[in-house]
């Protein structure tokens, strides 16, 4: 366990290390930051003036040495945007991309595995059968058109769900909740499912195919054989074998989500991390750029270590310690 | 030759795909959809992508057999006053360009960082694995940033219509390829244990040879499976960048781009603007991903994403 | 402590979902939010916008053009360069300081501070303090729209942000990056007061009590502000009812809003010019008059407006638009195919050539699609366009670097008037004096210079008038720029929001006199 | 008299696309109480679907397709899911064959052991794990009460398959069907009394132990016996059986085994051997060569 | 014998250990606020010592998970040894380099275990054998090449017309026999067979062994043949050594071994050989559990489970010693006559 932790430790530094230097070195293709502060009208000597104050003239190692300089105190720099520290800003944003992404996870959890367990069991029935063609469908159309769809049909047409934003949130700690509030939870339904959605197929799919092949083993044989009852054999036996790949998979995905919320937050102005990424782009915002980066493979980081962790909960044979 | 197509004619993997009608039907659409975008100008009555064709007056006409359609234009046109139908098959062939292209790229890429970290494993796994994790937590909206800049500085703006195709196959190719390295590797340490390869070892051949004649071939089945689901990934991959204002020139749209604009279109009532290259997209997704899983089913049940 | 966290919890529930029962809140959609609470730290529509509703000027536009007292009750004259202010008694700011002419004293000097506003006010020097409600502004020399600048001049609670904050800095420091004293804190004389604010998402104003303008018909009592930055994700918002006013409205989706039983849509002509400007230094071609002729002639600017702007934009032949000092009704669009054809073959060019051009994506209404429009009609006279889009980012130092031979810019007159637009987009590229600043045509013509400088300090109306008509005509027969068409603003609103006498061409819609039934 | 067990003419077909082929074609054996009896034959004849077919757990998509299986006079074949269910692991259990497959790797021993009982019992867990802990010791399970709380892989092999023995015993049943993967006719000798050879989905021999192999009446039993190496001088070229045994697809007709037979005749070729009884009751045999019993007729 | 001491082969106190602790990171423990380094080793094979004379068939048994399989590969030089020499004819191999070992590659082959595993399944058979004679033979015509599949091939029992065949098309016993084939390819001199009919069926392992000793006598082979079965040993073996926990116990003459078992542990071994129809008896059970070969007992690593031990036994490693002609038993009892 103390190896692992202090692995993935290091493996998280050298990731953000490379991602840091890999963010930095993007700076200059994405426009200049300044040309967002000010007003159409100012001088270019002006501008000039406010690079050479802002440190963006100084060449690129003395910027990344101030920066790392920083960044070892905890500090990502100001975002030029927000004016605000740029670690202060993702602060304020993750809990609403967090929220999303938990409520989508839930979605893909609460749906897949019971979907994704039956059509295992009963692989011929018709709503197995239908399952999998809606589920083909499902990762065929792309993410931001199903979002479109459904504020469409959802909003638009039908008014049940609001189109936007996060609706009213409550301050826990600093943390701007989404869930206490049904206004909350009603505005967190259509970017959930629409983040789910391209997820969704896949884990059904998954988690079928993966049941079907724990149901064909030898020990799944044996456990009939021992003449146990069948809820006993699907939910206990199968199933803890079933869920060992699933997690592995889910830890993967769950990262790819975290990209994906950029074209869902976009749609829905889900005032979230993704969204702030995309603005951060638009208004060059280097350092918040450079931050989010990082953050996000951070995130990528614990994910893996949490979801490693739980393998090795659910799965006897792995040590965590060893390999 | 014959001969391979002999063994093919007996081989399971027809026998499978005869009794499989939905693999029949995928592959006749895919079929058709490939042979029309390979065929494009042959079969659009326009040339979309030829700016004297356009005429800003006929802008959003609808299909023919609307009121205001006209017979010209069968499914209507853009607002550029594009045909519809032509630019919806020169798109087609962009998309299957963009991604069988970038599958190419990060096959290549990925095949071959697999290998050598599944094969020797160690350090040279630990460094090439993590390279693997900073790619996947790289957003590939900032590889295309990166990479559109990288490519105007170098080319300039003059040359970004030609240069746009190769350079999305270079940015989706990048962002996409530990999704190989990571099922190639798995797949190589599974292999590289058998007995096959102690056999090859032992007739003295040198691990270069031994990764790529023997092991390779052994993981190519995987390969194959996840290809069908990575083209369909990176076709979308297009389409989402198109989304974001990163993709093709707006002057060649691809089906990405158009359903882009369905984004744009969705209360205008020019519905045929989105929903023609909408279904066109999702259809030719679709069976590819079909494919896809009939072909897992045949080759290997185990495999799946990630 | 788990008791008191379900009270808090019901309680937060209780309180964040109820609104204050009675009270009107109108709930606006714009494309973006301030980027700051500090009226001077950029210079932009959506700034001046908020300092409107927050802030109140010394005068404003009328929906007629013409001035408007606010806090300035009248004006007059003293001398060439002086003007004398009287000002409005028993005004109160949002801190319940009292109004008067230190404030807008306080206030001109902090704009000559500002790196955005120090162009606007170069020509003014310090104002002078007659009495407490009387102040003499005054320039350098001549100035002809001094007035229309005072519509620039949002007075500032000069106590409220003077000493220091918490950390030590001015409370009147402008700060660009990090935290500052205005950032966070207001206080003006405007119909709101900001209650909260969450930058990026949301910010809401609350209905001054003490406002001056007993008179104004605004019976809004909050005003909730949400940036909704995608085009359709906002005309969502308004179909779905989850907001009551939306600005801009997409032209495709004009329709939509206007069938809708319970929408309103609203227009109004602005005076942003949208044009290409043709690289003479990149392209020996476009220094022949009868090839930048030929373009003109080869846009359909007309079928633009037409098709892509739905309408809801004025084809243009000139800078100025109608109104404006300047406006040439000579100078009209002249799309004809048939002549762009036969001058490119006087010129020389029967054969066409290529070139390459560059636009924004996400700066002007269909900027992206305006420009396709243009690579399509030029391929019409045989001239081969290259043309790559970007996000504004990205766009304006490839503008500056002047990448392409084909550039899109399109311009607002920060003054109202013609003058402007030839300082910035015609004349000769200056770097010393700043004119020409925008000029990645590099067309230069020195008498147009002298021309437009002339205009500038000529504070008798006719002739300056006739100066800038003149203007108008020679770039017109130059073929200096491509003009396209003035944008329109629009705005989308529920049936029961009268916007139609807040809006205005400068796109300021002044909210502190909306009324909502 | 009534056997424990009385299988009749047992039929079991795997339904493919193509046609139904037979995996298990018409055998009959029966098993008294604590009588021991080896079925034996290469991989592929049969041996386990039989095992299954008695507790009627064949994998799709094979299916029981005719005789029946009499367990204490019931007919297992046609008992309902949940009657059927409780003679599994109750009165009839089975070990499978390899023992590194057959414990579910995410549940203790312990687990995969109370789970049986109580499936089959209405006890208490604590009363199902002194049970499970009487088991392990008999199957000589070092320091039990510590081994309950393990996973299978925190044991070897050779404990794998002393617990999987454990199991089968919980519940004292009847009958255990052990299965093996290999033809192991040296070790089947030595344990039963009883003795089936099988080929190709059916018996071709039958009788007690030590008659068989001493004095083997099929010349297939013949060929088994003699290709032990054990049976012979080191270094001694082996017996061996020429070819290999038939897959399920391609049974030649006439008797299965002609095609590597030393006696082979037209007949064989021809005709199906009844399995006749020689030795008086005691032995059978399918096999045209083979003399009949004069006092039996045949099956 | 030999008229050479080293035979064709000889292994002189070879160990081979797998460091399965993983990186420096894996090694570290946190045991009482200390951080302390453990390294985790398999011990699988430890100073194994014997030679291998031309023409012999020379077995090594012992359970399964007691190294003979590594002893086979470190003797092939698939893993480098840790400590120790190996030569062949006299000369050393262990520390040559892949062009250096080239020469030795053609005089020594392998046979595996699983038929289905051991074939390179994206090759046809034709592909499978005839690459090692390119490969070591780079200017034969591919005519050549051919007849000398084709000739190999009839001589294994596969019938050459399949040669363009995948491995998937044969069955177990036909695949063993290309295995074989690809072996006999090089014309090699030395073959290590590890366990190469314990996957197969009574009637299919009679042909194997049959194929096996054919080829031997045919062209003079000299067999290192790993099992654990010992009726095959029995049947095939001029001498055999007995493993347990890597480490060698006892190394006879296949007829001595049988006839009188000396060290304990082979004692219990042969007691278990079931034979036909005979009712077991006089099965030795040994107590206790196989060790892992990560923590070796002290002393005589069989100490822990044999009846005889003692307490020299616990402390002191027994060594390798002649008994009588070409018995040579590693065992404390024996040396003292207590066995």
């Amino acid at each position: 366990m103390f190896a692992f932790v202090v692995r993935r430790i290091t493996q998280a530094i050298f990731v953000m290390l490379i991602i840091s230097l890999v963010g930095f070195s993007i700076k200059n293709e994405i426009g200049d930051p300044v040309r967002d502060m000010v007003g159409e009208r100012v001088t270019p000597a002006e501008r000039e003036a406010l690079r050479d104050k802002l440190g963006l003239n100084d060449p690129f190692v003395t910027q990344y040495l101030r920066f790392a300089k920083n960044a070892v105190q905890g500090d990502l720099g100001l975002s030029f945007f927000h004016k605000k520290p740029a670690l202060a800003v993702i602060a304020a944003k993750a809990p609403a991309t967090l929220e999303l992404v938990f409520g989508a996870a839930l979605i893909i959890i609460f749906i897949s595995l019971p979907v994704g367990i039956f059509s295992a069991i009963y692989p011929q029935s018709a709503f197995s059968r239908f399952t999998m063609a809606f589920s083909t469908l499902g990762v065929s159309v792309p993410v931001f058109l199903t979002a479109i769809v459904l504020i469409y049909i959802f909003s638009v047409e039908l008014n049940w769900l609001p189109s936007y934003g996060r609706g009213e949130t409550v301050n826990l700690w600093g943390w701007h909740s989404g869930f206490f509030t049904v206004d909350g939870i009603l505005h967190l339904i259509l970017p959930s499912f629409a983040l789910a959605s391209i997820m969704l197929p896949l884990f059904i799919r998954l988690i079928r195919s993966e049941m079907m092949e724990v149901l064909e083993t030898e020990y799944i044989k044996f456990a009939w054989a021992k003449g146990l009852r069948r809820k006993r054999i699907w939910f206990v036996h199968a199933f803890k074998n079933t869920l060992l790949p699933v997690i592995t998979v889910f830890g993967v995905q769950i990262g790819i989500m975290f990209a994906f919320t950029i074209l869902t937050e976009t749609v829905f102005q889900w005032q979230g991390m993704g969204f702030m990424f995309l603005e951060a782009v638009e208004r060059s915002d280097i350092s918040l750029l450079v931050a989010y980066l990082m953050v996000v493979g951070a995130i990528f980081v614990v994910v893996n270590t949490v979801v490693d962790i739980i393998y090795g909960l659910v799965n006897p044979t792995i040590r965590i310690a060893g390999r | 030759m014959i001969k391979t197509w002999q063994r093919f004619k007996a081989s399971y993997l027809l026998f499978s795909f005869k009794q499989d009608k939905t693999a029949i039907f995928s592959f006749v659409v895919l079929l058709a959809l490939l042979v029309t975008g390979l065929l494009a100008p042959v079969f659009s009555p326009y040339d979309p992508y030829d700016p004297a064709n356009i005429d800003i007056m006929n802008s959003e006409l609808p299909p023919a057999w609307m009121e205001e359609g006209e017979k010209a234009f069968m499914l209507g046109t853009d607002i550029q006053g594009r045909d519809l139908l032509s630019t919806m098959i020169y798109g087609l062939r962009l998309s299957i360009l963009i991604g069988c292209g970038a599958v190419i790229l990060q096959g290549v890429l990925g095949v071959v960082v697999g290998l050598l970290a599944g094969y020797l494993g160690g350090k040279i796994d630990a460094v090439l694995m993590r390279v693997a994790d900073i790619q996947l937590s790289f957003p590939y909206l900032m590889v295309a940033i990166f990479i559109s800049a990288i490519f105007q500085v170098a080319f300039g703006i003059g040359q970004y219509e030609d240069l746009a195709v190769p350079l999305l196959i270079v940015i989706i190719g990048l962002s996409e390829w530990p999704v190989y390295a990571r099922t190639v590797r798995a797949s190589v340490m599974g292999e590289k244990n058998k007995e096959y390869v102690e056999a090859a070892r032992v007739i003295g051949l040198n691990r270069w040879r031994i990764m790529f004649r023997h092991v390779l071939p052994n993981t190519m089945t995987s390969v194959l499976v996840i290809s069908t689901i990575q083209v369909a990934n990176a076709i979308m991959s297009e389409a989402a960048l198109s989304f974001l204002g990163l993709g093709m020139p707006v002057t060649k749209p691809s089906l990405g781009s158009l359903i882009r604009s369905g984004f744009e279109y969705i209360f205008s009532g020019s519905w045929w603007i989105t929903l023609f290259p909408g279904v066109f997209l999702v259809l030719l997704v679709m069976v590819i991903n079909l494919l896809g899983d009939w072909l897992r089913d045949v080759l290997n049940p185990k495999l799946y994403k990630g | 402590m788990k008791k008191l966290l379900a009270v808090t919890l019901t309680l937060a529930v209780l309180f964040g979902a109820g609104a204050i029962a009675g009270a009107t809140t109108l709930k606006v959609g714009l494309d973006a939010d301030p980027v700051s609470l500090d009226p001077h730290v950029q210079l932009s529509g959506g700034m001046l916008q908020y300092s409107h509703w927050v802030f109140d000027p010394l005068v404003r536009y009328a929906q007629d053009m013409s001035i408007e007292p606010r806090l300035a009750t009248r004006w007059e004259r003293i001398d060439e360069l002086t003007m004398r202010f009287y000002l409005r008694e028993g005004v109160k700011f949002h801190s319940g300081n009292t109004f008067s002419a230190k404030d807008v004293k306080f206030t001109l000097e902090r704009l000559k501070k500002s790196i955005d506003f120090k162009g606007l006010f170069e020509l003014f020097t310090e104002a002078a303090i007659v009495d407490q409600y009387t102040i003499d502004i005054k320039t350098k020399k001549p100035y002809a729209l001094l007035l229309r600048m005072c519509t620039y001049i949002f007075p500032m609670d000069s106590e409220f942000y003077t000493g220091t904050d918490a950390s030590g800095q001015p409370k009147d420091a402008m700060v660009k990056i990090g935290p500052s004293f205005a950032l966070a804190n207001e206080s003006g004389t405007g119909p709101y007061k900001v209650a909260e604010r969450e930058h990026g998402v949301k910010l809401v104003m609350d209905r001054f009590a003490d406002y001056w303008d007993s008179a104004s018909p605004g019976n809004v009592d909050r005003l909730v502000l949400s940036p909704i930055k995608e085009d359709a994700t906002r005309v969502a918002a308004l179909l779905s009812g989850d907001v009551d006013f939306i600005s801009p409205v997409p032209p495709q989706d004009f329709k939509r809003i206007e069938k809708d039983s319970k929408l309103n849509l609203f227009t109004y002509p602005g005076g942003r010019i949208i044009t290409v400007q043709l690289n003479q230094k990149r392209r020996p071609e476009f220094r022949v008059q009868k090839v930048r002729q030929a373009i003109v002639h080869a846009i359909n600017n007309e079928g633009i407006v037409k098709k892509i702007m739905k309408g809801t934009a004025t084809p243009a032949g000139q800078q100025s638009p109608q109104g404006y000092a300047g406006y040439n009704p000579n100078c009209v669009p002249r799309y004809d195919l048939k002549k762009a054809k036969a001058l490119m073959k006087d010129a020389g060019f029967a054969n066409g050539f290529e070139c390459t051009m560059i636009a924004p994506n996400n700066r002007y209404v269909n900027d992206e699609k305006i420009a396709e429009a243009v690579v399509g009609m030029l391929a019409k006279i045989n001239i081969k366009v290259n043309l790559k889009t970007m996000p504004k980012a990205q766009y304006w130092d490839e503008f500056d670097a002047q990448v392409a031979d084909i550039q899109m810019i399109g311009w607002h007159s920060d003054t109202e008037d013609s003058g402007n637009f030839s300082e910035f987009l015609i004349m000769c590229p200056n770097k010393e004096t700043g004119y020409g600043q925008y000029n990645s045509g590099n067309y230069c013509n020195p008498e147009l210079d002298r021309m437009t400088l002339a205009a500038q300090s000529e504070t008798d109306l006719n002739k300056r008038g006739k100066i800038l008509i003149q203007i108008e005509q020679i770039l017109y027969d130059d073929a200096a720029f491509v003009p396209f068409h003035w944008q329109n603003h629009s705005y989308g609103a529920k049936k029961n929001v009268d916007a139609a006498p807040i809006i205005n061409t400068m796109n300021f819609p002044y909210f502190g006199d909306i009324v909502v039934k | 008299m009534q056997h424990l067990l009385e299988v009749n003419d047992l039929e079991v077909k795997f339904g493919l696309r193509f046609g139904d082929l037979t995996a298990i074609n018409g055998i009959s054996f029966s098993l008294d109480k604590s009588e021991r009896m080896g079925l034996v034959g290469e991989s592929g004849a049969g041996k386990s679907v039989t095992g299954f077919a008695i507790i009627n757990l064949i994998s799709k998509p094979g299916f029981i397709s005719g005789g029946r299986v009499m367990f204490n006079g019931r007919d297992l074949t046609a008992l309902s899911d949940e009657a059927m269910r409780d003679i599994r692991g109750n009165h009839i259990s089975m070990i499978f064959q390899d023992p590194m497959m057959t414990l579910n790797p995410v549940l203790t021993i312990g687990t995969q052991m109370v789970e049986t009982l109580l499936a089959h019992r209405s006890i208490t867990r604590t009363e199902a794990k002194s049970i499970a802990l009487e088991k392990l010791k008999k199957v000589q399970i070092p320091s039990p009460e510590k081994r309950l709380a393990q996973y299978p892989h925190e044991f070897s092999g050779g404990m794998r398959q002393r617990i999987v023995i454990a199991i089968a015993l919980l519940t004292d049943p009847e009958i255990v069907i052990a299965d093996e993967p290999t033809t192991a006719l040296d070790v089947v000798s030595q344990v039963t009394e009883k003795i089936a050879v099988m080929y190709a989905g059916k018996i071709v021999e039958s009788g007690p132990t030590d008659q068989v192999v001493n004095d083997p009446k099929h010349p297939y039993t013949q060929g088994l016996i003699k290709a032990l190496p054990g049976s012979l001088q080191p270094g001694a070229k082996l017996n061996q059986i020429p070819g290999m045994m038939p897959t399920l697809t391609d049974i030649p007709p006439g008797c299965a085994f002609n095609p590597r037979c030393p006696l082979s005749d037209t007949i064989c070729r021809q005709q199906e051997p009844p399995f006749i009884i020689i030795n008086g009751a005691t032995r059978r045999v399918a096999c045209h060569m083979a003399k009949p019993d004069p006092s039996n007729g045949t099956t | 014998m030999t008229s050479d001491e080293n035979g064709l082969l000889a292994l002189k106190q070879v160990v081979k250990h797998f460091d399965i602790s993983g990186g420096l990171l894996d090694q570290l423990r946190l045991e009482k606020g200390k951080i302390t380094r453990h390294r985790t080793t398999v011990k699988a094979v430890n100073n194994v010592s014997f030679t291998i004379a031309p023409g012999e068939t020379f077995s090594v048994v012992g359970e399964s998970g007691c190294g003979k399989s590594t002893l086979a590969r470190t003797t092939l030089g698939i893993y480098p040894p840790n400590s120790g020499k190996i030569l062949y004819r006299g000369e050393r191999i262990d520390n040559k380099n892949a062009q250096q070992m080239l020469p030795f590659r053609r005089k020594m082959q392998m046979i595996f275990q699983d038929p289905y595993a051991s074939l390179n399944p994206r090759k046809t058979v034709m592909q499978t054998l005839e690459e090692p004679v390119v490969f070591h033979n780079p200017s034969i015509s591919s005519g050549q090449v051919k007849d000398r599949v084709a000739a190999v091939m009839s001589n294994v029992g596969v019938d050459p017309k399949w040669a363009g065949r995948y491995p998937h098309e044969f069955s177990g016993g036909q695949r063993q026999r290309i295995s074989i084939a690809r072996a006999l390819m090089v014309d090699p001199e030395f073959i290590v067979a590890d366990e190469p009919v314990s996957a197969l069926d009574v009637s299919i392992q009679a042909q194997i062994l049959n194929l096996l000793m054919e080829a031997q006598e045919q062209r003079g082979l000299t067999y290192m043949f790993i099992t654990h079965d010992l009726s095959v040993v029995e049947h095939i073996s001029t001498r055999v050594a007995v493993m347990y926990l890597g480490t060698l116990c006892e190394l006879s003459p296949a007829k001595a071994l049988f006839n009188s078992p000396r060290h304990p542990y082979t004692q219990a071994l042969l007691s278990a050989i079931p034979k036909l129809g005979r009712k077991k008896s006089g099965h030795i059970k040994l107590k206790g559990e196989v060790p892992t070969p990560i923590n070796l007992p002290t002393g005589c690593v069989f100490h822990g489970r044999c009846i005889h031990a003692d307490q020299r036994c616990v402390e002191e490693i027994p060594e390798e010693r002649t008994v009588e002609n070409k018995v040579s038993v590693a065992c404390h009892g024996v040396e003292e006559g207590r066995i």
